[in-house]
């Protein structure tokens, strides 16, 4: 019996009918990975819910702890499977701030065009599992026809579709072949945006989605405020808050995209957020590929880097939201305390508020609006 | 089929029946995906429209392990996750496989060392077929899969013993002993 | 005199579990083959020319699959369940006419004998459900009653509309009132309420609460293995060819296609056509949510099927030939 | 919407230190509660909260934001024999899950937490991995 | 209109089901990768067997899972008596290929290497001295480019 819990939703004590706790268990068609969520049901109603997480939970803040700064870029890659580049940029980022390294133009060009890639193939994998959650197969195959086609530019260029260990302190591994950037920028012009609207017409439109989605586990700016959600989340409740404009890196105010944002922040907006996220990167990835500039893509670092003694925290505009890596380092080779602020961990610790109340089927609408990978939760 | 696995003599009517089943068994291998971690999105993507394991039949991925024959590992096994790989293996019914898939899942990868990994699946389940990579290519678990058909097609059942109702692991960590004791206790051998 | 009588009936009912099995085949490699298409990919290839001998392979592993009972399932149940919810669907292959007067029974009300029978059916899938002592299953079975009573209803009314233009309940006499306009041109509203509750019927996308994959794990047939979940399977194709069967006779005009000659080829092609959407209809739709699946039947189904027998009265008496 | 780092500081008998990459405002233990409620206030909302393992004393790090550009780190350092401090549950409602990883990887308690219990680990796990007392199988071989 | 989306979505399935299908069909045809895809770890090696890999262990120390094991020749420090490459515990970051000075390492595309005994995944790429099958053959004797080629004592 889930105690009476302020955090986990009222508890009708008048319910006649006994209750019975459902476990969503780690092992779950629809569970997006290892997640597991104890629900409290009388009838199809959910009365409490309460998540427990820590199925994936490798140790990868200890085990960086064992290994040197350039070693850790294997295990970034690992923390949030689905956009690696985003992960390694952050990383990039903290570790160059500490150590003071210098970026060339052409490295900063590369590394926001290969963001913006893996934010598309993200939100793709995202839109096929809402597709999956709701019940409806056709989503994720038809979501995985343009992935595959972005994953051959990723092994191409970088070596694996998936794990790319690319970026280095000081820019890039190697420079990208035209020949790869011009059949991409082929693919990206035409055949993706043919892709996206057709997703659009087999589910945005779509009543039945519709009635699925609107109005559901609405959510205000100062409730996502209060439980650190941050990412497509947020900006769905009408604030403006995205680290790119915010704090601005790469080359984000070199090129013209505008941040989506909408205002009722309920399941709908969430989905129509991403969705026009997705076009938006491809556009910027166009233009990367357009205005990129010649020149040399990587600084000369020493091959061990020792950082100077001391602490850094950059926040990065990941997929999921805010991204932050909480370095601090004793001037030897491996980092000393290696944090990471995960988006998606904050954003599923609002789930039992937003489904409280709400119907098991239901449950998986919002559940997919909150595109979590366990792998970035549990670290 | 009891009748084929404790036959001693393998004859003629015992040879073809065993050859259909072996033929059915081998082209219908349905999934239990207990959807890990990065390699569950090489085992997705297996599933789309390019690689479409469907071709071979084996394109149902089953929610329940009730009705699947092939168990896929696809990531790390973590001591907090251990005992409900061994629950969800008890529940497949018997002729079943296991796949562990990347380096996770064959020696515990890139987290070795770490204080919450087990060392590969194979510390805590029967593992049939390893496939190296990390994440694992769509056409690398393609071919684990191709290599497990060629074998389930080809050992002959006649005369195998039926294995044990219940799995237990060898080693059985002292943290989730209760787990799967609690388990075992309300499955008796049926 | 009776033991010919017995004995063409046996035949008959002989023929009638071939019909089945071969109808179980099919569909489940058109399926298969069919939504495969619709996701750009070619579905089963490699067993057999182009993945036709799936189904037997499908069945020969099912077969040799151990039979788990769960332990503190209701034995009896667990094995009745999957029986209730196929011999329903399967009696009622009895009434339907292949050819004119070609039905194992003709009887004078065939129509309301299908339906009989299919009120049977949630019962089936309830004990399907309750009998694995599987708290998903549980709340699956729970929708499925909900939901096949619910949508039998509208189903019915229906059905009365074409009584009402057909004079008779005899589906024979039904069929042959199409022989050159069909219902489905003069009760357009009927065909579309029909499709749509017969879908519901079925257990199929965008019905497919019962057995909802992402929610439910596998819904009411969680706990079953091997065999007794073909069973299932087979329980839900043969709803399945009740259902396109009874569209096909009703509004389709059965074996009556205008110029050309009667014959049972158009029954058995526009069966399959009929099949083939409501497949149509998993490879595109998502699935409802329950209580707007509830409402959808009793707010609006229900009050359109009344005034579409509403309509069909007024239009039978003013016109005669209507 | 800048704060007055110092001003802030000042109110809750803490120092503003500056010799890092950012400012960071250390306090006391007492007034860790009372010094995110008054940022609360002002409009600040909070990213994140984690612990670094200094050998004897435990840093209790929180990173809040001013304004969506402005970052503001606060800290305040624990004594290793009792690692004890207010939880900031009830002004940001978020820290909920934070503080439970902060316990179960640090030993770190806080007080008036609804639900401390360990999130990441499984329950029967005892000590805390994130500390460097904590050794690796690989480092017991070794040491 | 009420129906108007779920027309939509039919009539783009509908498209689809009639279309071609974007199959590889894999077991009968086999695409070829992209040569900088890192898939199997292997040893550049010249056709008379001798392998370019002069055992400075600058990949057996950089790597983060101490997948490679090298043991040098006793008399001769530069020559490696064998190269055991685990390649169950490598998560093929690519950190030995770029590390190794003599740009000795190098991977191929082959990743039909799925087996039933965890042994097998365990390979040689130097067996005794002589460079195994598993190494890439190739014309050329000293290094592609002037690499960096300081010696091993500065890891990455």
């Amino acid at each position: 019996m889930i105690e009476d819990h302020p955090r986990v939703g009222r508890l009708q004590k008048d319910a006649v009918t006994e209750s019975i706790v459902l476990n969503m268990g780690p092992q779950h068609p629809s569970m997006h990975g290892v997640f597991h969520m104890q629900l409290e049901l009388s009838g199809e109603t959910i009365l409490a819910a309460r998540p427990v997480i820590g199925y994936l939970h490798r140790g990868i803040e200890k085990l960086a702890e064992h290994r040197t700064y350039a070693q850790c870029m294997v295990l970034v890659d690992r923390l949030d499977y689905i956009s690696q580049y985003c992960n390694e940029w952050a990383y990039c980022r903290a570790i160059e701030r500490l150590a003071r390294i210098e970026v060339p133009e052409r490295a900063e060009w590369l590394r926001t065009m290969y963001a913006e890639l893996v934010r598309v193939t993200s939100h793709l994998m995202w839109f096929g599992s809402v597709g999956l959650d709701l019940g409806g197969w056709t989503p994720v195959i038809y979501a995985f026809i343009p992935r595959e086609r972005i994953f051959d530019f990723f092994e191409a260029t970088t070596g694996s579709r998936l794990m790319p260990n690319y970026l280095r302190f000081g820019g890039v591994k190697e420079d990208v072949d035209p020949a790869e950037m011009e059949a991409l920028h082929a693919y990206l012009a035409k055949d993706l945006i043919d892709a996206l609207d057709e997703f659009d017409g087999l589910v945005t439109g779509n009543e039945i989605f519709l009635s699925r989605q609107r109005g559901l586990a609405p959510m205000t700016v100062d409730q996502a405020h209060a439980w650190g959600v941050t990412g497509p989340m947020l900006r769905a409740c009408g604030s403006t808050r995205d680290l790119r404009i915010d704090t601005p890196y790469g080359v984000y105010d070199r090129l013209d995209w505008e941040s989506c944002t909408d205002t009722r922040g309920d399941a709908l907006a969430r989905y129509s957020v991403r969705m026009r996220e997705m076009r938006e990167s491809a556009k910027m990835a166009l233009q990367c590929i357009e205005r990129m500039p010649a020149g040399e893509v990587r600084t000369k670092v020493a091959r061990v880097l020792r950082p100077p003694e001391g602490e850094v925290y950059v926040r990065h505009e990941s997929t999921r939201g805010e991204l932050g890596f909480h370095i601090v380092s004793d001037g030897s080779p491996k980092p000393y305390r290696f944090r990471v602020r995960s988006p998606a961990f904050m954003n599923v610790s609002s789930l039992p508020h937003l489904c409280a109340g709400a119907k098991i089927s239901e449950f998986f609408a919002i559940f997919g609006g909150i595109d979590n990978v366990m792998a970035e939760i549990d670290r | 089929m009891g009748l084929i696995e404790n036959a001693e003599r393998p004859n003629f009517i015992l040879t073809t029946i065993d050859t259909l089943l072996r033929w059915g068994r081998s082209h219908s291998l349905w999934w239990c995906n207990a959807g890990s971690a990065c390699c569950s999105l090489e085992f997705a993507a297996m599933g789309g429209a390019r690689y479409d394991m469907d071709r071979i039949g084996s394109g149902l991925v089953r929610a329940s392990p009730r009705q699947s024959d092939v168990l896929l590992i696809p990531g790390p096994i973590t001591k907090k996750m251990a005992p409900i790989f061994v629950r969800v293996y008890n529940q497949m019914p018997d002729p079943k496989w296991v796949i562990a898939m990347g380096s996770c899942a064959i020696s515990g990868g890139a987290f070795r060392e770490s204080y919450s990994m087990t060392r590969g699946a194979d510390t805590v389940l029967p593992v049939d077929v390893y496939v190296p990579g990390c994440p694992v290519r769509p056409e690398a678990l393609f071919y684990g899969l191709l290599k497990l058909r060629a074998r389930v097609r080809g050992t002959s059942n006649i005369g195998l013993a039926h294995r044990e109702p219940i799995y237990v692991p060898p080693d059985l960590p002292p943290e989730w002993e209760a787990e799967v004791r609690e388990f075992l206790g309300e499955h008796e051998a049926c | 005199m009776n033991a010919r009588i017995f004995l063409t009936q046996l035949l008959g009912a002989l023929g009638l579990i071939v019909i089945l099995g071969f109808n179980v085949i099919i569909m489940d490699w058109w399926e298969r083959k069919l939504v495969g298409h619709i996701h750009r990919r070619p579905g089963p290839m490699h067993t057999g020319w182009h993945g036709i001998l799936q189904p037997f392979a499908d069945m020969l592993k099912m077969l040799s699959k151990e039979d788990i009972v769960p332990d503190r399932a209701d034995r009896l149940f667990f094995w009745l369940g999957p029986a209730v919810a196929v011999v329903p669907a399967f009696m009622a292959l009895a009434v339907l006419p292949l050819a004119p007067g070609f039905a194992l029974a003709d009887i004078g009300n065939g129509l309301f004998f299908v339906f009989a029978m299919q009120t049977i059916m949630p019962f089936g899938y309830t004990l399907i459900g309750w009998s694995g002592h599987n708290k998903w299953s549980l709340v699956g079975a729970l929708r499925s009653a909900a939901q096949l009573i619910s949508y039998e209803i509208p189903m019915l009314i229906v059905a009365l509309g074409i009584l009402l233009a057909a004079g008779s309940a005899r589906l024979t006499d039904i069929v042959n009132a199409q022989s050159t306009v069909w219902y489905a041109v003069k009760q357009p509203i009927g065909l579309l309420i029909f499709f749509i509750t017969a879908v519901a019927e079925m257990n199929r996308s965008p019905f497919d609460m019962p057995e909802a994959e992402s929610e439910l794990v596998a819904g009411i047939h969680t706990e079953y293995a091997g065999m007794k979940f073909g069973l299932v399977m087979m329980a839900e194709y043969t709803a399945m060819l009740v259902g396109s069967w009874m569209i096909v006779l009703l509004f389709l005009g059965g074996w009556h296609l205008w110029p050309l000659p009667p014959s049972p080829v158009w029954l058995v092609l526009k069966l399959y056509l009929v099949q083939s959407g409501i497949i149509w209809l998993r490879g595109t739709y998502l699935r409802l949510r329950v209580d707007t699946m509830m409402e959808m039947s009793w707010k609006y189904l229900i009050p359109a099927s009344l005034a579409n027998l509403m309509l069909v009265g007024v239009l039978a008496t003013t016109f005669k030939g209507f | 919407m800048t704060v007055d780092l110092e001003a802030v500081a000042a109110a809750h008998s803490g120092r503003v230190d500056r010799e890092g990459l950012d400012p960071a405002i250390v306090v006391p233990r007492e007034t860790w509660r009372q010094l995110a409620q008054a940022l609360s206030e002002a409009g600040v909302w909070f990213s994140d909260l984690t612990c670094v393992d200094r050998g004897e004393t435990v840093e209790v790090v929180a990173q809040v934001c001013a304004s969506a550009s402005e970052q503001i780190t606060l800290k305040t350092v624990l004594p290793n024999r009792d690692l004890t401090v207010d939880s900031l549950w009830p002004v940001w409602p978020g820290m909920d899950w934070l503080e439970r990883e902060a316990y179960d990887m640090f030993g770190v308690s806080f007080v008036g937490h609804p639900d401390l219990t360990r999130i990441l680990m499984f329950d029967g796990f005892e000590g805390y991995p994130l500390r460097k007392s904590f050794l690796l199988e690989t480092e017991e071989k070794a040491s | 209109m009420f129906g108007q989306g779920l027309l939509k979505g039919l009539s783009v399935t509908g498209r689809r089901m009639l279309g071609k299908t974007e199959c590889d069909m894999y077991p009968y045809r086999k695409r070829v990768l992209p040569p900088k895809s890192r898939i199997f770890l292997s040893m550049r090696a010249t056709p008379d067997g001798k392998a370019l890999c002069n055992a400075c262990l600058t990949c057996q120390q950089g790597c983060p899972d101490n997948v490679i094991r090298i043991e040098q020749d006793p008399e001769d420090r530069k020559r490696a008596v064998s190269f055991r490459v685990n390649s169950g515990r490598c998560t093929f970051c690519g950190i030995c290929e770029e590390n190794c000075p003599r740009h000795a390492l190098t991977f191929t595309q082959d990743f039909e290497r799925a087996t039933f005994d965890k042994g097998t995944l365990t390979y040689a790429l130097i067996a005794d001295g002589t460079a195994t099958g598993a190494c890439v053959i190739v014309e050329r004797t000293e290094p592609e480019h002037p690499a960096s080629a300081e010696g091993g004592e500065d890891v990455g």
